[in-house]
């Protein structure tokens, strides 16, 4: 294992400590227990919108907190989410009267976390509502799995809510937001690579050289199907036609799109797969009226790359224009 | 025989050594089904509740599950720390207030923290997760509380039952947790919570035999 | 080799057709010769800012054209100088009337073609000038070498022009002010892993399990030394000794500081890395009055990190915080 | 003999073939000790030519060598773009208005040419470049004509002292180009620039010496 590290055990907190040090002027990082937070939390009377996860998916979710997205992140171990003491603290430290939103990622740590927080924040008077988002397509939403991920809709999720909040949409409007963009979101990730958990210290799964992982998630879990390499126009339109259908997107839709990087790969190549989606999307009528290409939700090191589609309508236009201000996305500001 | 605090308490120490010497082992069974991370969690919690003991000593049997249930709770997170927690937060709450438990109440206080894990994670039997090493160890130890064994006899047999169950997720397919994900892919692969979950019960048949 | 793209030789075109597509409201690609332009370019009367090099580095350098940093840039193949004729035609789309300012980073294919195209330009009557940029601590600066190399300082040079030209510098104001950038700005890099040149095929070096190579370059060139792998802590503060011994730095100094990711190593790492560099500058006196932590100039996926720390003073602090709208740098706007 | 635009056209499609052939050992050498890019320059370059050639046929050597100058110029990039860009360039400068040329000539071109790399890149010989190849080949060609050879022997004795260069690159530490980084870990690697100016030369011997 190569990792730019000191000792494996002390990542998270080391990596929280110069992220708090390069913007000290947008968060805090608040320990004992971990929690990332605005610097201006709570703010009265704006709903509070708090998320969190495993780490290792940086700028997700810490690197999105600030002014017009989340109040507060929850980080937690690599790939381990974070606790219930963690989200209840980070829910009374940006609790500004008017209740507080949190985004969960369907997984069942996550959901159980967030759940015993949920309640001893109930305990303590705060309105937790919660919302649970998951987009991914790869995985059978079934009731013989956890059901589908939540992955790349958690960013748009994040950026829309965290506007609406900031505009001061109450509590009520907000979770009805999320609830809206993950029913409108989908995505679905692949991977050329592994990535090393590094408490682990080796890759989570091994690909020979020519194989790729479908239907990857963010946590280096293996995906659903192992197959051959594809060419770059070839994989996206199948993992664009399978996110296409599932919603299912139509001509005449305005979506807002993402090229996400899974941590390993190259600018050049996200945006040579943006290309390839535009076009397909050209072709189908849909229309990509915003979009991000880069590393928004990654794993690691991992190479790879996920797409995401979310089907917009003029109010999620409109906030996703609102200004951001965070160390992974700022704009208007 | 009966358990008392120093027993309960040797039974934490031993834990924390198991979870520590089996940290990789259970993360290689996470990396082929889940996100490598499951020894890395149980060490790191076990180790947090060695520190919790150690720093605030327990008055009674009661408390010393209430502060592991703590520990457990805030050091794990993912799936393994609120349902480990909620076992020993369940076990506390089904726990006597006496100096020593007898084999009832060590059955009893499985059974509440096993109901615990079942509610808090909503997965049945035959779901390839750490219940399908503990539901069969629970019917196995209530077997033997009826049919009158000693506590070592009811103990050995729960681990013996854990360890039937954790082998036989072998051959399960995953329907809840993140090896859920693979579909058939899960076929073929031990699940790691139901190996530390024998680990758990293993730990308790050896400590709490003499 | 596994990489998100369909043939090897297309893959600096396909990247320009993706960000093209993605970014249709900041720049425009022309094609025969291949340059990348600020959509409103020519802005009468203001100095024109054009900078190029092999491709593999981005965002460097397309992703910095945009209002408040370059007008245009030219992409050459990956790790391979533009040629004349590009240089060229990017200088004239973007001359305004007032001149055109070259960045042009030191190495031996990039000074010839940019010296060949200024003198193409002249022939036309548009004034040019050019700075090389020459920041990278790594190599001796001797009769013996091509010189130093010009690596992150260029993307501080960039941005301080661009604001500087925006604002309405005349070309030898911008010209005064890159020198000045580039005299008071140093760096050094190092690397984890090789990066695969696409057309190549495979990695350009090997690297063994425990071994990093120090004093790297940005086109997977070999480094100075080679080395065992260094908890990141001793690897920052031997990095740093190097960069600031050099200027060198003192105490008192207020500084704009950069740990630049290479490609392929997580955000994580790098703002580790970057808060074990501000603890040492702490201990020195030296206050980072701005900073960047992310991938600026990469070299494909490498895994490793660069540093680079500018002694700033009124002027470039103020030019810094001027607006910026780029795909690779945002803010203000 | 001597050497009309048949020849020189042979010369050209030849060198396309040698740099393809080529390309890979070429971007080996030039991984060693710079960016892994030099093959894939050199075949991208005379690949051009040949197009620009088929595509806008010139009526005379000298506008040969300006087409090959200007297609290298505008689709090498890198440091063997502008290098052997300018070569190509005094070469056309350097050539009569013949529709033949002589031996005399053909020196005459090649020393021009190589004059422009030395004013272009700013290199002696020794800083282990292509001019390691170059020069010796300029000395022994300029040898070869005083004392009356054949164009053929010139060339055979041009190209086997740039294959002697070549190989003395290996020895070398560069002091010009992106190897210079490098510093004494230049030293053991042949120069790619070297070579690709050997091969030049191999191609030029064999394909004129009938
Ligand atoms: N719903 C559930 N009910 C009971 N046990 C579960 C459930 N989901 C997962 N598990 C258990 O948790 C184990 C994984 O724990 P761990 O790796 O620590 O958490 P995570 O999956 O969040 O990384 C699985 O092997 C499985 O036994
Ligand atoms: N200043 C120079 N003068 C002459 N030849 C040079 C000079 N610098 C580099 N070269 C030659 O160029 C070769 C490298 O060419 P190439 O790989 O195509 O360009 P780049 O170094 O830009 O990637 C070197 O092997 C060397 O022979
Ligand atoms: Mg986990
Ligand atoms: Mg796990
Ligand atoms: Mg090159
Ligand atoms: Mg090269």
């Amino acid at each position: 294992m190569k990792k730019l590290i000191n000792h494996p055990q002390n990542v998270p907190a080391e990596f929280l400590a110069g992220l708090a040090l390069a913007h000290a002027d947008i968060l805090k990082v608040c320990l004992d227990p971990v929690y990332v937070v605005r610097v201006d939390a709570p703010v009265p009377g704006k709903t509070g919108i708090v998320s969190g996860g495993g780490s290792g998916h940086e700028p997700m979710h810490v690197g999105y907190v600030g002014k017009g997205m989340l109040d507060a992140a929850c980080p937690g171990q690599v790939f381990t989410s974070p606790t219930p003491d963690q989200i209840e603290a980070a829910t009374r430290a940006v609790n500004g009267g008017a209740g507080v939103l949190h985004i969960v990622k369907n997984y069942t740590g996550d959901i159980m976390n967030f759940e015993m927080a949920a309640e001893l924040c109930q305990e303590r008077g705060i309105e937790v509502r919660a919302v649970v988002i998951n987009d991914d397509v790869a995985v059978e939403d079934s009731l013989y799995t956890a059901g589908r991920r939540g992955v790349g809709v958690t960013v748009f999720a994040e950026k829309l809510c965290g506007a609406a909040a900031q505009r001061g949409y109450d509590l009520a409007r907000v979770e009805a937001l999320c609830r809206k963009v993950n029913g409108n979101g989908r995505s679905m990730g692949m991977a050329l690579t592994s990535c090393t958990v590094p408490a682990a210290g080796k890759p989570t799964f091994e690909l020979g050289e020519d194989e790729m992982e479908m239907g990857i998630g963010i946590h280096g879990e293996p995906g659903r199907e192992r197959m051959p390499l594809l060419p770059a126009a070839e994989l996206t339109a199948r993992m664009a036609a399978t996110i296409l259908a599932d919603l299912p997107f139509r001509g005449g839709d305005e979506v807002i799109a993402m090229v996400n990087g899974m941590g390993g790969t190259p600018l050049m190549e996200l945006y040579l797969v943006y290309g390839e989606l535009e076009r397909i999307l050209r072709g189908l009528r849909i229309r990509v009226a915003r979009r991000l290409v880069g590393n928004y939700i990654t794993s690691l090191e991992m190479a790879g790359c996920s797409i995401t589609l979310l089907k917009a309508d003029d109010e999620m236009r409109a906030l996703w224009d609102d200004p951001v201000l965070t160390p992974g996305l700022q704009w208007g500001i | 025989m009966a358990v008392g605090k120093p027993e309960v308490l040797k039974w934490l120490e031993v834990l924390q050594q198991v979870y520590a010497e089996n940290r990789q082992w259970l993360t290689e069974l996470d990396s082929a089904i889940g996100d490598a991370d499951h020894g890395i969690n149980m060490d790191r919690g076990f180790t947090a509740v060695k520190a919790e003991l150690a720093a605030h000593p327990p008055s009674e049997i009661r408390s010393v599950f209430q502060s592991v249930a703590t520990a457990l709770i805030r050091h794990v997170g993912g799936a393994a720390g609120p349902l480990y927690g909620t076992f020993f937060l369940r076990a506390a709450a089904a726990c006597p207030r006496k100096t020593e438990i007898e084999a009832a109440d060590v059955v009893a206080l499985f059974q509440a923290g096993i109901k615990g894990i079942e509610q808090r994670g909503k997965a049945v039997g035959g779901d390839k997760t750490m219940l399908d090493a503990l539901l069969p160890a629970l019917d196995a130890m209530r077997k033997g509380l009826e049919n009158g064994c000693s506590l070592a006899a009811i103990l050995d047999a729960g681990a013996v039952a854990a360890h039937a169950g954790m082998l036989a997720t072998v051959a399960m397919q995953a329907h809840k947790g993140r090896a859920s994900y693979m579909g058939a892919r899960s076929i073929g692969h031990q699940d790691p919570g139901a190996t530390s979950s024998y680990l758990l019960l293993k730990a308790a048949a050896d400590t709490w035999r003499s």
